[in-house]
């Protein structure tokens, strides 16, 4: 909203958002303009409509979305606004789209920080610029204290795919190569070193990063020999192979000597009893490209800032159990499973 | 990693495998049971079972504190965090444990139950430091290597007098089960086929020493080997029972020298030996009921026992029928022999214990050992 | 059972209390189960306990140990 | 995902969701597999990619977001599920704009029970088949007992312009008269109602209702005369009018006694010190349109079941001060201002 | 709605103002105070001024519970629910006035205290059988209509001993703060007006009776007529103090005939006296400290009184220097004559307790009257 | 101050509650402030209580003189 006509400023500094802001009065249009569309700043907020408009191009689109409710929401490498537009603009590229816009809804937590809000906000607006991307609408709810974890985001991103393109989790081949663009488990070994008591220090930041510049080059390297690429978050590498095996109808072999892993992710892992190909990544991709193309895939992705330390990690192979097995760097083999349930730290 | 990195080599790896292979020769079958979910670990995260003779087989046991503790103290901790005023600390693996009727402390968080994740007795000290009012309980399981740091955290508790913070004491004893084991005469031979001996875990040993095995030793002449966790200490301990066998030994050995003595660690089982006394018996599921083979707090520290404290009521459950952990936990049957392994009784729904914790006899079948599994069923 | 990980120590703090760092990683953990402990000294952590102190020359011992067998192993 | 060989069949009956459920496991996919595609069902969904694509031709498109906090989850005429269907896709209409596509992003209370969660989102199917349009991809995350209030839903929505239409508050123009589509403050009272302890019984059900079949037959009979939309949901007419106001630089000035409110919602309003016009509508929009059209498209709306009770209830003037001003049924007159902070009842 | 409907008629409303045009003339001024904020609420509401001939000028007087709450007692409150233990229940409008460094219970609560807001004193008793182990204080405000509720609330708490129920009683009397406004001397004639009568609340009257206005009348000589709410009761009531004011009579007349009486309900008057007393002074914001003007609870109930339970420290707060709300409470200033308002002082940044209730006199400037004050502004 | 609500008594409850109801809306208040009361009644309700009932010959009586001086008021 434009209006400083009709509300005052926000005390950024040391207010506090309360069930005033989330309720449609002047309190909300306040922060909204005061806060978000600052940090934001484009034509389309500036509109203040309930939906924004935008031109496109006949063809086709993508479109997806992730709720991002990580604790604390303040960690090394980032923060919740941060990797609410990075992990949905990957969402968007993984499917060899060139992102275009997002949407955002904050639900927040009566008492948090107009300051921390204010931080995030900027976070996401530097984040979304260094994408060419445009937070073009949004939304505010305010819940009371006790009903929510101090700040959710939902991000919605949609883009557009050159023509033809369609990669998906079907289109893995027998004999596809399995590229990975870096380290695993940087993001979920940092966050858990945050949660953890300050016992534990580890010295590692979450990879947390947009991937549209990383697919650009990838993609101009090998074309229509990309099958399928996937940031694997959630449950890591394994959970990812898991779903694409599945959805592919396809087993894959790994070898366990070629998986990037960091030392300190290595250790904390071992320390909590926890396997880095379970553990959440925020600015990794996995890749399934035809074997003719693979290298030039990797080299080029070596080139990329993001994918410095990328590796062919395997291949896809019949199998009718559609079985990730792992050949493991001491010599023997294993399946490598989706997890069950959470990764909880083991004490045996 | 030092200390860990070079117990992992391949190359060794392989020429172990193959001096094993050629001591073991073909004249006849080995089975040892690797007492410990730690090496069942092990030997599935490294695939060392591709590595051995196919006439050395490894054998599951019920070394897993998560697998052996019955569906009865489960139950206990959940009627215990019933209570409003109780926040109830775990360690993580103990969270999907299942009760006696599918229940788990995960669905009873879920349901509104305070219970909390935590790393080290440490954690929990500092929590009953943050919320005096609370009554903070933690739930101990674990062997001889997991007892002295609650026994630490009584200690301590009582110096800082903290009033809020009691045990809920699971603790079991490794000799007591090996003995369970071997002195039950349908398990010392099944299907025919003997346990030619055991491979031991070092990180009881540490505290412990090898000493308390060595009356074992003597009585069921089985030989014993107290291994180190990573892959190589695993194979060595594999070669020296192959050894062992041949030789018509049966010694207590041990393989991990480099952090285990004969009298193990003199200042931990002082403070075990403050703290803690054994129980008469204590219910292992798999194993029923095991004569001195568990710990309660002394009466001294009554105060910090959350059994006294709470007045909680031991339960009685029996055990689902249809499931085979009894067997599976001592050797008898492996994971496939269960009629509901991979159909009814998965990760995700586990019936019987093994299927509970990653190292569980079934669950580590479940992601390791599918493949082989699957190719010994359908060749059969 | 009962996961442990080898560490080397890098500071001792009051009350039983030392830091373990491991690759990057440090962790605080109470040394209170053993008896004499120095920094540099390698221990093996268990739910944030040194159980034991891994005593190098045994250590150095069983890796040749286990090279020997390897090579005795190993197809000629 | 479809994968029936690798996980079993969820309890809907009598399960919950626990932490495993969001983990990015086994547990994940198959509340996903077996409860939301189940209830979603269609092409897009089940290619489990993290994104989904679809067609469009060139054009403007809209984008909008909304996040549903409601409670109760469950009201009379609709739940959580409904409503975040409803009113996204009334977001994407309110520009004029055919509805094509929803993302939903669910935000989960551990211990929630799946038979509500399945209630929830089958009537999230129904709301969005019955609108024509498909959820074609979403996100699940569940958090902690104590971090949220059973369950939050952000629907995002996308839908196509005709040509050169452009719906935009600061459209309106001096003269343009305000239309309503019927009665207001029906959904606030009917959860204020479920709020208030037992106490209160009051015969209303919330409005919650897509508008684009009502907006269609609008659009036919206005077609460029109607210059803005809106859905007077939180703030209701009053903060929609103010908004309005503010984006356009206009004034408003209203007649009281056309503004339709029913009986019930006008005594639940007197007895708890609240104003109608402030009160929340989740079916009902306000239209600006030319004058020399506005007949006309009263008359389609009265003809259509969503707009029987829509009345005429002012215009635009020309005001400095962007005043939303009411002309009482008593013969006086008075601002009708923002509210300040959340509508509170009072006592006095 | 039956018996509020009728009283809203336009038609008739149009006669009356017609009516009191011609009774009132041209030859004075005639300035009334409606002391009620419901009256003002109804005046704005139903844009009654906009009706009145421009001689006749309503002036807003200090009859909204929470305007006239001195900032001090809100401090009390949020100490008070800074205890872990206290669960505090409030009326809605309390929930922004502000205390005396800009808090307020909406952002106390945002902090993480425990406040519920209750439409009745009925939800405090509910919630206070709830849960037994809280300690629930009810907040409780208002005049003597408001007062009944809270007696009742206390007996019914008595009889089902209730015992985590208590008040914190800021119950205030409205002849008292009348008379305070008119002893004063600069108060009854300020800038040359003076105050000619008395819009009273009708609502007070239900439980009071009018009677308790005749000694105020017969020592001031100013008329008060009782109204109820509706507007044209409002109207009614002007034209009768212009013909109280024409004919030269100060009588304490009942427009409110169908629900006032002399006497006043003397079942809730019982209740109140059976659990107050007087206190010898209540501070009223904007008024100071007026004697015998506010209630306490009866020895007998000290039980209940949250004031003593929690043995709450008196605070004194002195008002915003800036802040004119003391002036416009007694009618002496405009809300626009305050320098803050609607720059530094809105309904969103509240500095005075009259912008903080939607009936205080600068929120109700601020929400229906701008137009006008604009208007007067610039023309000024 | 003191909003307050017309509304009928519908039901009559055990210890001292009724419901009440206006326009579509029920509302179960307490009616420990009155002394008699019968269905039918209009009573005067605030914060969930009854305050006093409502003479409906009086309102009748007050809304004839309304219209009379809104008619003496009238224009020609
Ligand atoms: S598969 Fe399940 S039921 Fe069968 S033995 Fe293993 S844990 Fe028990
Ligand atoms: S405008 Fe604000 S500061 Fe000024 S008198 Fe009114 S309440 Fe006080
Ligand atoms: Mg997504
Ligand atoms: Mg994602
Ligand atoms: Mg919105
Ligand atoms: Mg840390
Ligand atoms: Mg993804
Ligand atoms: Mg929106
Ligand atoms: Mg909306
Ligand atoms: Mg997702
Ligand atoms: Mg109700
Ligand atoms: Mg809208």
């Amino acid at each position: 909203m434009s209006g400083k006509d009709y509300h005052g400023k926000l005390d950024v500094e040391n207010g506090r958002v309360d069930l005033s802001h989330g309720s449609g009065g002047r309190a909300m249009a306040q922060l909204i303009s005061g806060l978000f569309h600052q940090a934001f700043g484009n034509e389309w907020l500036a509109r203040c409509n309930d939906q924004s408009a935008f031109e496109v191009a006949a063809g086709r689109m993508v479109m997806t979305t992730d709720g991002y409710v990580v604790s604390p929401l303040f960690f090394p490498g980032g923060n919740i606004g941060s990797l609410a537009v990075h992990g949905t603009i990957n969402d968007v590229v993984m499917a060899g789209a060139r992102p275009l816009y997002l949407s955002a809804s904050f639900i927040i937590e009566e008492g948090f920080r107009f300051s921390d809000l204010g931080t995030i906000a900027q976070s996401m607006g530097v984040a979304a610029r260094g994408a060419g991307v445009y937070i073009i609408t949004g939304d505010t709810k305010v819940v009371e204290r006790g009903k929510a974890d101090g700040l959710f985001i939902s991000t919605t991103g949609i883009g557009v795919l050159a023509d033809g393109l369609d990669l998906s989790a079907d289109k893995a081949r027998i004999g596809d190569r399995v590229l990975v663009s870096g380290s695993l488990g940087d993001h979920g070994v940092a966050i858990m070193s945050t949660r953890q008591n300050a016992a534990l220090q580890v010295e590692i930041v979450s990879d947390s990063a947009s991937l549209h510049d990383l697919v650009a080059v990838m993609m101009a390297a090998g074309g229509r020999g990309i099958r399928v690429m996937r940031d694997p978050t959630r449950g890591g590498l394994a959970a990812t192979l898991n779903e694409i095996a599945h959805q592919s109808g396809l087993g894959f072999r790994l070898q366990e000597a070629a998986i990037p892993v960091k030392p300190a992710v290595a250790a904390t892992c071992e320390l909590l009893g926890l396997d880095p190909i379970h553990v959440a990544n925020e600015g990794k991709l996995v890749a399934i490209v035809a074997p003719d193309v693979a290298d030039a895939v990797l080299a080029a992705m070596k080139a990329h800032p993001l994918g410095c330390d990328a590796a062919d990690i395997g291949e896809a192979v019949a199998d009718d159990h559609k079985f990730v097995q792992l050949a493991t760097s001491f010599g023997g083999g294993r399946i490598v499973d989706w997890l069950s349930g959470e990764q909880l730290p083991r004490i045996c | 990693m030092k200390y860990a990195d070079e117990f992992r080599d391949k190359t060794i790896a392989l020429g172990l495998a193959r001096a094993i292979g050629a001591e073991a020769g073909p004249r006849r079958a080995y089975r040892f049971m690797e007492f410990c979910g730690g090496h069942t670990h092990a030997i599935s995260r490294y695939g060392l079972e591709e590595l051995l003779p196919a006439n050395v087989r490894m054998i599951h046991g019920p070394g897993c504190p998560v697998c052996v503790l019955p569906a009865s103290r489960i139950d206990m901790a959940i009627r215990l965090v019933e209570r409003p005023e109780v926040t109830l600390c775990v360690y993580g693996d103990l969270m999907r444990a299942p009760g006696s009727q599918g229940q788990s402390l995960m669905r009873a968080k879920a349901l509104g139950a305070d219970i909390r994740m935590v790393y080290s007795t440490l954690d929990a000290i500092r929590l009953a430091e943050q919320v005096p009012s609370r009554e903070v309980v933690f739930f101990a399981i674990g062997f001889e290597t997991t007892t002295p740091p609650t026994a630490v955290m009584v200690r301590i508790a009582e110096k800082k007098r903290l009033r809020g913070l009691s045990v809920f004491c699971n603790h079991v004893l490794t000799p007591s089960a090996m003995h369970s084991i071997l002195e039950n005469p349908k398990m010392r031979n099944i299907g025919g086929v003997a346990i030619d001996g055991f491979v031991g875990p070092a990180h009881v040993s540490t505290i412990i020493g090898t000493q308390p095995y060595e009356p074992l030793v003597e009585q069921f002449g089985k030989p014993i080997v107290i291994a180190g966790f990573e892959p190589l200490d695993v194979m060595q301990a594999i070669l020296m029972l192959v050894r062992q066998v041949n030789e018509g030994r049966y010694e207590v050995e041990n393989q991990y020298s480099r952090a285990v003595t004969r009298q193990g660690n003199r200042r931990a089982k002082d403070e075990v030996s403050q703290v803690f006394e054994l129980r008469e018996q204590f219910e292992w599921r798999g194993l029923g009921l095991v004569p001195n083979s568990g710990l309660k707090l002394k009466r001294a520290y009554a105060g910090f026992d959350a059994e006294a404290r709470f007045a909680m009521h031991e339960l009685r459950v029996a055990d689902n029928p249809a499931c085979e952990c009894c067997a599976i936990l001592r050797g008898a049957k492996r994971p496939v022999d269960c009629k509901l392994f991979g159909t009814v009784c998965t990760p995700e729904t586990p019936i019987g214990s093994c299927m509970v914790s990653s190292e569980g006899a079934c669950a580590a079948y479940w992601t390791y050992g599918r493949v082989r599994d699957d190719q010994v069923r359908r060749l059969s | 059972m009962c996961l442990s990980v080898p560490a080397k120590i890098s500071k001792i703090l009051p009350d039983d209390m030392a830091i373990v760092s491991i690759d990057g990683v440090s962790l605080e953990i109470s040394i209170a189960l053993i008896d004499e402990l120095d920094v540099g000294d390698s221990v093996l952590v268990h739910v944030g306990y040194a159980l034991s102190k891994i005593d190098p020359t045994e250590a150095k011992r069983t890796l040749q140990l286990l090279q020997e067998l390897g090579s005795a192993g190993q197809e000629p």
